[in-house]
């Protein structure tokens, strides 16, 4: 990840706001400095200077003065004030977006942020914007509270299912820069977030004009899987999963709760994707959300092709799909053949970068 | 100062010197308990005020089923029994026991009147559905086709079919809240966020209006069921007061049970006090005054 | 003891408005019941302000409520101490009004229920 | 016969009415909560040392943060010095026999019990995963844990503190005993007053929106839950109405403990007694206007958090000036360093960066980026831990003697007392790095970047560990062990420095006559110094 930081342990400064809020906070450390060493010297020396030199001597009495009580009474309170005020200009900039932004629909999801542009572009768990342009986030939730928070911006604000909240943020530097949820909700809170790709507004404009991709329908599988499509907080596996087992899946007779047996082929798994609701898996409850329109068709072909290479009972370990279930196959969809395309036991995930 | 084993007066206890002491201690710290207990209710006072001034209409559209009529009968009753408690106290500083008992009985029968009447308002919310929470409502049967064809259940009288004892808000008690929502809507006086908490699509939203209603009978029932516990609460001290009376505990020289009893007895007749106009009364004039 | 305490502990202690007293009182009580019930069925709001009809039944609450307060509960007799604490809780609960409050008067974005 | 002494039975213990006993009783179910609550921090350090959720996943992790963050502030924080040092010192320093209310002392006990058990016993079913703010909707709708047990748990132990506030308020009013006027009571004293205000005002607040939540979460309502009309920011509101000023219970009496410790290691006069007095009570009635500063964030109106961020900036003015007070009061004394006074330094070392952290927080502008991130979990515990249970220890080491009888080791004390400030920094001071560069709170798996740092702070834990579980060790080894406390043995001249250690059920033979102010070293206060230091060669 590269550093548009200057100081070392340091986030990354990529908004307008960013270098406001840090030069404020070093402000802050420079008045907490300024009180703690004085008053840490003054400790230190005291209690050296004035340590009890014979046992249970009676010092001198001093009377208070009222004088120094209103001294440091009033200092702390006068710079206080600017403290205040700093933060409260800082706040009223953050809060309050300017009049000619671009608008990006936010909505969060237990686990994973769904964010549509004007355009109609939608993403899940990442999110592209133009640098140099002023963006505002309108932003909701299907469930419980969660929070927008991008710390190379400077910026976060609570989502309250209910009601549109909003974040502005002007980004500076193009780049890569985490995306989290901030507010606790619930089990995969640590889980719910991405990453947040600033590009120059020439770049931007391929990527909304749909900006191909060369990767191989598995890895791109893969890819919207466990990132861009949040599959993987339902269906990562680990005993807490609330979505349905897929390893091994593919070829297989599945059991609804209709007590009907269907094989999971890949028509099956694509209207698991479109309708999951239409044929819930015995077992489990029907809350995987729909899928459609979010997802291209070319984006079913990897999803299918990834779920596919996730093994198949004939099939142990080489991942090759069976050409029998190839064959058995009449899917709708138009490229049957792309499916094995990889062994994709052995494909690294494909780093993000 | 007195030594350890000086003279006790009756109902002295260890920690304190003398009776003066523990009275103040006592009424110090009675006053400290009636300060938790306003802010305990403040809570709910402060739910009851962010929810009614959102939806000003939905309260007064719930507020208008409530029968006025026991609300203000229940006030004067816990009036008089206000009144009771506070000439018990009157007669204990007077040292007379059996006036004291007589008051304390009298007290404990308006207290007992008050939760009668808060049983029949219950009871009449429960068989009109009107409990907010699921299930806990008279549960009518779906009306059977031949009921229907007489639209009239067994008892004679017209219910909702209600099958799952869900909160309702249907009949006449909805074409109620549309007239007056419509008629405020027309005239710009509802708040914008009752413009977006009632209507869908620019159409009055039965099932919206429902919600709105609905928290103000959870209110409703929160607080008047906090304070029915307390009434209980205080029935439970009379009943120990009236025994401790009734053996001549107490005289001009020791009383101040019966003053702290009363304290709390007065605290929840506050309460109530503040309880009916703001739960049984407020929006009333808009069904008698036929809105703004 | 009793040099420093904050009751002042006196007969005071024992003082009430007596038996007429205490009926007017009730008296009191009984016409704010019946006065605020009639009230509440005028539409005041179109005739005064609105509000009016809130500010009518709550200002007749709390002169009950005084009433109660000085006179049943006898604080009219009693130490400051008592005065404070009887004023106290409402005071706190006036702020925590007036400070939940000042979030949802000023408001700008956001209604809340879709 | 001392207090100790009078009945073996467990019924003389069950059924005392003794403020001493009952605050020995306290001692050991707070310390119980306090061990539960630090097993829990560890298995947070643990899990944060690898950034990935291996050893727990984030269900587990969730819940063991909840009950952290449950037990240490309701069960642990909250009632520690009050309840426990509180109890037992302040009819003594005010030379009354007992509490005013000795029954509602030990019906506040029983009731933290209960509430105690509950939540205890909701925690081996299976546990909360709300966080220990419960916010809803995710506490009323959404979460699978015990909210209700839990909550119910948390809303009984409520009342024990209102009953141990109102306790004290009655207590300090009326059983102060001749010549101990207002102004003479110790700092202690005045503390805990300040506290119990706090506890009376804000405390049943807490009940009652617990109680809402509870009741939206049977029957599903809508007061807090927007899909049926209601609003979540209110809970919001109402819970912080009761925890801001729930700090601030949190941290008086242990800045009560400081004012003693201070003055009476200088041994001197403290400086600005007056204005140390009432900057507690500044500090209990402001602290109820600042609530909103939780909520910067959370969709609450941009003017309402200003008006909250200013009053906020007022609130610390106060602290600033005890601070102040504290270190003046050094000047020119007579400085020894018992255990308890390392504590107390160290105290204002550590409350000193919390509190600064806190302005940070409170400033609007800095609060949106560092809030929900370990920025925040650092300011709290550099106040909880670094703040409120240093001042506990140092009050525990301080009137250990008088509470046991028994002298522990100063050598021992010392080294804790060290460890335990090098660990908390070790273990809290990377938090802060941590949370600017934006780690969020309540994370059980975290970039791998960060992991450097985590590391760190986990060491540290290791250390704090440490550093806590040796006064475990060595005060329990001293009650058996250790040598017999002589009734004063710092020469101080505090009223319970007056009476033998451990006191008498009574407290006193006779009701003292109080003739000398707060902290009175000079001839007034009717010591004899001469004697004292004779004995104390003789001990050596
Ligand atoms: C013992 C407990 C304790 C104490 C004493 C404090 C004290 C303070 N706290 Fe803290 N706080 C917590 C416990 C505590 N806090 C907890 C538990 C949370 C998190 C809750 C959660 O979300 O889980 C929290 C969160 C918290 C927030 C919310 C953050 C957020 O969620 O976004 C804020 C914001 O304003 C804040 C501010 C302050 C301030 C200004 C003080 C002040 O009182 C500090 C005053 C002290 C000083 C200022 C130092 C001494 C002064 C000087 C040396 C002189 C110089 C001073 C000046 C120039 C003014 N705290
Ligand atoms: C009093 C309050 C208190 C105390 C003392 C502590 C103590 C500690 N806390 Fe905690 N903490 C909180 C209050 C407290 N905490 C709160 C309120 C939260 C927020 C929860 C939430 O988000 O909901 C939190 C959250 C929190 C987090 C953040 C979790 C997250 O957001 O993901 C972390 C992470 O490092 C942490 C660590 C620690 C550590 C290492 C200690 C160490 O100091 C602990 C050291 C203690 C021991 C190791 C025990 C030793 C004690 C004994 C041996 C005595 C036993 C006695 C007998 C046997 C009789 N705490
Ligand atoms: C909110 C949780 C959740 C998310 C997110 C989720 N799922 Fe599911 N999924 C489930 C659950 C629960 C089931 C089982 C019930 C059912 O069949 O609807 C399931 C079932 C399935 C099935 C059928 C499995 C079988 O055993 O027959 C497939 C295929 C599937 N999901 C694929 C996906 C893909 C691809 C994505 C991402 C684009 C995804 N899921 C996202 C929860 C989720
Ligand atoms: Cu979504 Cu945390
Ligand atoms: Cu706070």
């Amino acid at each position: 990840m590269q550093s548009t930081s200057w100081v070392p342990l340091f986030p990354d400064q990529a908004s307008t706001f960013a270098w406001q809020v840090d030069y404020f906070y070093f402000y802050l450390i420079l008045v907490s400095v300024s009180f703690a060493i004085p008053i840490v010297v003054a400790i230190f020396f005291f209690a050296i200077k004035y340590r009890e030199k014979e046992k249970f001597e009676t010092p001198e009495e001093i009377h208070g003065s009222m004088v120094l009580e209103t001294t440091w009474s009033i200092i702390p309170f006068v710079i206080s004030m600017t403290i205040f005020l700093g933060g409260a200009y800082l706040y009223f900039q953050q809060y309050r977006p300017p009049a000619d932004t671009m608008e990006i629909y936010v909505v969060g999801k237990q686990w994973m942020w769904k964010f549509q542009h004007g355009t109609g572009q939608r993403e899940i768990n990442e999110l592209h914007v133009p640098a140099g342009r002023n963006i505002k986030l309108m932003m909701t939730t299907e469930d419980v509270l969660h929070d927008v928070f991008i710390p190379a911006f400077r910026t976060k604000a609570d989502v309250v299912p209910g009601r549109y909240t909003t974040l502005w943020f002007n980004a500076t530097t193009p780049g890569k820069y985490h995306l989290y949820c901030a507010e606790y909700c619930g089990l995969n809170h640590s889980g719910m977030g991405g990453w947040v790709y600033v590009m120059p507004q020439n770049e931007f404009d391929d990527w909304l004009a749909g900006g191909g991709s060369n990767q191989t329908p598995v890895e791109l599988g893969k890819d919207l899987f466990t990132n861009k499509l949040g599959c993987a907080s339902c269906h990562a596996g680990g005993q807490n999963q609330r979505g349905a087992k897929l390893e091994g899946l593919f070829g297989t007779d599945v059991k609804l709760t209709t007590g009907q047996v269907v094989k999971a082929d890949e028509e099956y798994i694509r209207n698991s994707i479109l309708n999951p609701s239409g044929q819930i898996v015995e077992g489990y409850q029907p809350i995987m959300p729909t899928f459609k329109g979010q997802v291209t068709e070319e984006q079913l072909v990897g999803l299918v092709a990834y779920i596919k290479s996730l093994g198949s009972p004939n099939a142990a370990t080489s991942t090759t799909a069976a050409p029998t279930t190839n064959a058995a196959a009449p899917s709708a969809n138009t490229k049957p053949a792309a499916t094995p395309a990889a062994p994709a036991s052995n494909q690294p995930a494909p780093k993000k970068k | 100062m007195s030594t350890h084993d000086h003279y006790h007066p009756p109902g002295l206890q260890h920690q304190f010197e003398d009776m003066k002491q523990q009275e103040e201690s006592v009424s110090i710290g009675m006053w400290a308990f009636l300060v938790q207990e306003i802010m305990f209710f403040g809570g709910l006072f402060t739910a009851y005020l962010v929810f009614r001034s959102r939806y000003p209409m939905a309260f007064a559209a719930g507020s208008n089923h409530l029968d006025a009529f026991w609300g203000g009968l229940n006030t004067l009753v816990l009036i008089v029994s206000s009144l009771t408690m506070a000439l018990t106290v009157y007669y204990a500083q007077k040292g007379n026991r059996n006036m004291q008992v007589i008051l304390i009985i009298a007290t404990m029968f308006f207290g007992a009147v008050f939760l009668g009447v808060k049983a029949i308002e219950y009871s009449d919310k429960f068989n009109h559905g009107l409990v907010p929470v699921a299930g806990l409502n008279h549960k009518s049967k779906a009306e059977e086709p031949a009921a229907k064809e007489e639209g009239k259940t067994a008892a004679g009288e017209k219910h909702e079919p209600n099958p799952r004892g869900e909160f309702q808000w249907t009949g006449e008690n909805y074409e109620a809240s549309v007239k007056i929502i419509t008629e405020a809507h027309e005239k710009k006086y509802l708040t914008k966020y009752e413009e977006v908490g009632y209507y869908s699509n620019g159409e009055l939203d039965q099932n919206k209006v429902r919600d709105k209603v609905r928290i103000f009978y959870w209110i409703y029932f929160v607080m008047t069921g906090l304070h029915a516990l307390h009434m209980i609460v205080g029935l439970g001290l009379m009943t120990w007061l009236l025994i401790m009376a009734w053996r001549g505990t107490y005289s001009a020289d020791y009383y101040s049970p019966v003053e702290i009893s009363g304290l709390y007895w007065h605290f929840v007749d506050i309460v109530w006090i503040f309880l009916f106009p703001l739960l049984y009364l407020l929006g009333r004039h808009f069904m008698h005054g036929g809105g703004h | 003891m009793a040099e420093h305490h904050d009751i002042e502990h006196t007969e005071a202690h024992k003082e009430h408005i007596g038996l007429p007293g205490y009926f007017a009182v009730f008296g009191v009580l009984v016409v704010g019941t019946i006065l605020t019930y009639f009230v509440a069925t005028i539409d005041l709001d179109s005739i005064l302000f609105p509000g009016a009809n809130t500010l009518v039944a709550l200002l007749i609450a709390f002169t009950k409520m005084t009433c109660v307060i000085l006179f049943f509960m006898h604080v009219y007799w009693q130490s400051k101490m008592i005065w404070l604490s009887a004023v106290a809780g409402f005071f706190w609960m006036a702020i925590m009004f007036a400070y939940t409050m000042q979030d949802y008067l000023t408001r700008v974005t956001g209604t809340f229920n879709p | 016969m001392t207090y100790i002494t009078n009945g073996f039975t467990l019924k003389s213990w069950l059924l005392t009415k003794d403020h001493k006993r009952i605050a020995l009783m306290y001692l050991i179910a707070v310390s119980v909560f306090f061990l539960l609550g630090g097993l829990y921090a560890a298995a947070i350090r643990l899990e944060l040392l690898t950034p990935q959720s291996d050893l727990l996943e984030s269900g587990s992790y969730n819940k063991v943060f909840t009950q952290h963050g449950v037990i240490m502030v309701f069960f642990f924080l909250i009632p520690a010095i009050p309840a426990v040092l509180g109890n037992f010192f302040l009819p003594i320093m005010i030379g009354a026999k007992d509490l005013a209310l000795p029954r509602i002392n030990l019906l506040s006990w029983y009731i933290y019990m209960i509430g105690g058990s509950l939540t205890l016993y909701a925690l081996m079913q299976g546990g909360v995963d709300t966080g220990w703010t419960f916010y809803t909707p995710y506490s009323t709708t959404f979460s699978n844990g015990y909210v209700m047990a839990v909550g119910l748990g948390v809303f009984i132990n409520g009342f024990s503190s209102i009953l141990t506030g109102l306790n004290f308020i009655v207590t300090v009013h009326t059983m102060r005993a001749p010549g101990m006027t207002w102004f003479r009571l110790p700092l202690f004293v005045w503390a805990n007053y300040a506290t119990a205000l706090v506890m009376i005002l804000g405390t049943p607040v807490v009940a009652i929106t617990i109680l809402l939540l509870a009741l939206e979460r049977v029957g599903h309502i809508g007061i807090f839950d927007p899909s049926i009309g209601g609003d979540p920011i209110l809970y919001q509101h109402l819970f912080w109405f009761y925890s801001h000023p729930a700090v601030y219970i949190m941290i008086l009496p242990s800045m009560g403990v400081i004012s003693e410790l201070i003055s009476n290691f200088s041994r001197k006069k403290i400086f600005g007694y007056e204005f140390i007095a009432f900057s507690s009570i500044a500090i209990a009635v402001f602290g109820f206007l600042v609530w909103g500063h939780h909520m910067f964030v959370s969709g609450q109106s941009m003017y309402a958090g200003m008006v909250f961020s200013f009053l906020t900036m007022v609130v610390a003015v106060p602290s600033a000036i005890k601070m102040f007070n504290w270190t003046a009061t050094l000047y020119k004394g007579s400085v020894s360093y018992d255990t308890p006074m390392l504590y107390a330094l160290g105290f204002m070392g550590l409350f000193l960066i919390g509190g600064l952290t806190g302005l940070f927080l409170g400033s609007m502008g800095l609060n949106v980026h560092l809030t929900d991130t370990y920025f925040i979990v650092a300011h709290f515990h550099y106040v909880m831990v670094g703040g409120t249970v240093m001042g506990y220890l140092g009050g525990i080491h301080y009137w250990w003697s008088k509470m046991t009888g028994k002298l522990y080791s100063e050598f021992w004390g010392k080294i804790s007392a060290m460890l335990v400030f090098v660990g908390f920094n070790l273990t809290f001071f990377p938090q802060f790095i941590l949370g600017y560069q934006g780690m969020p709170r309540r994370y059980a798996a975290y970039p791998e970047e960060l992991q450097v740092l985590n590391i760190f702070s986990s060491a540290g834990a290791s250390v704090l560990g440490l550093g806590l579980t040796l006064p475990v060790m060595y005060l329990t080894h001293s009650l058996i062990w250790g040598k017999k406390a002589p009734a004063n043995p710092w020469m101080l001249p505090g009223l319970e420095w007056r009476i033998p250690s451990p006191p008498p059920t009574e407290n006193f033979e006779s009701t003292p006559v109080v003739t000398w102010e707060a902290y009175e070293f000079g001839e007034e206060n009717g010591l004899d110094l001469d004697e004292a230091r004779k004995r104390d060669l003789a001990t050596v």
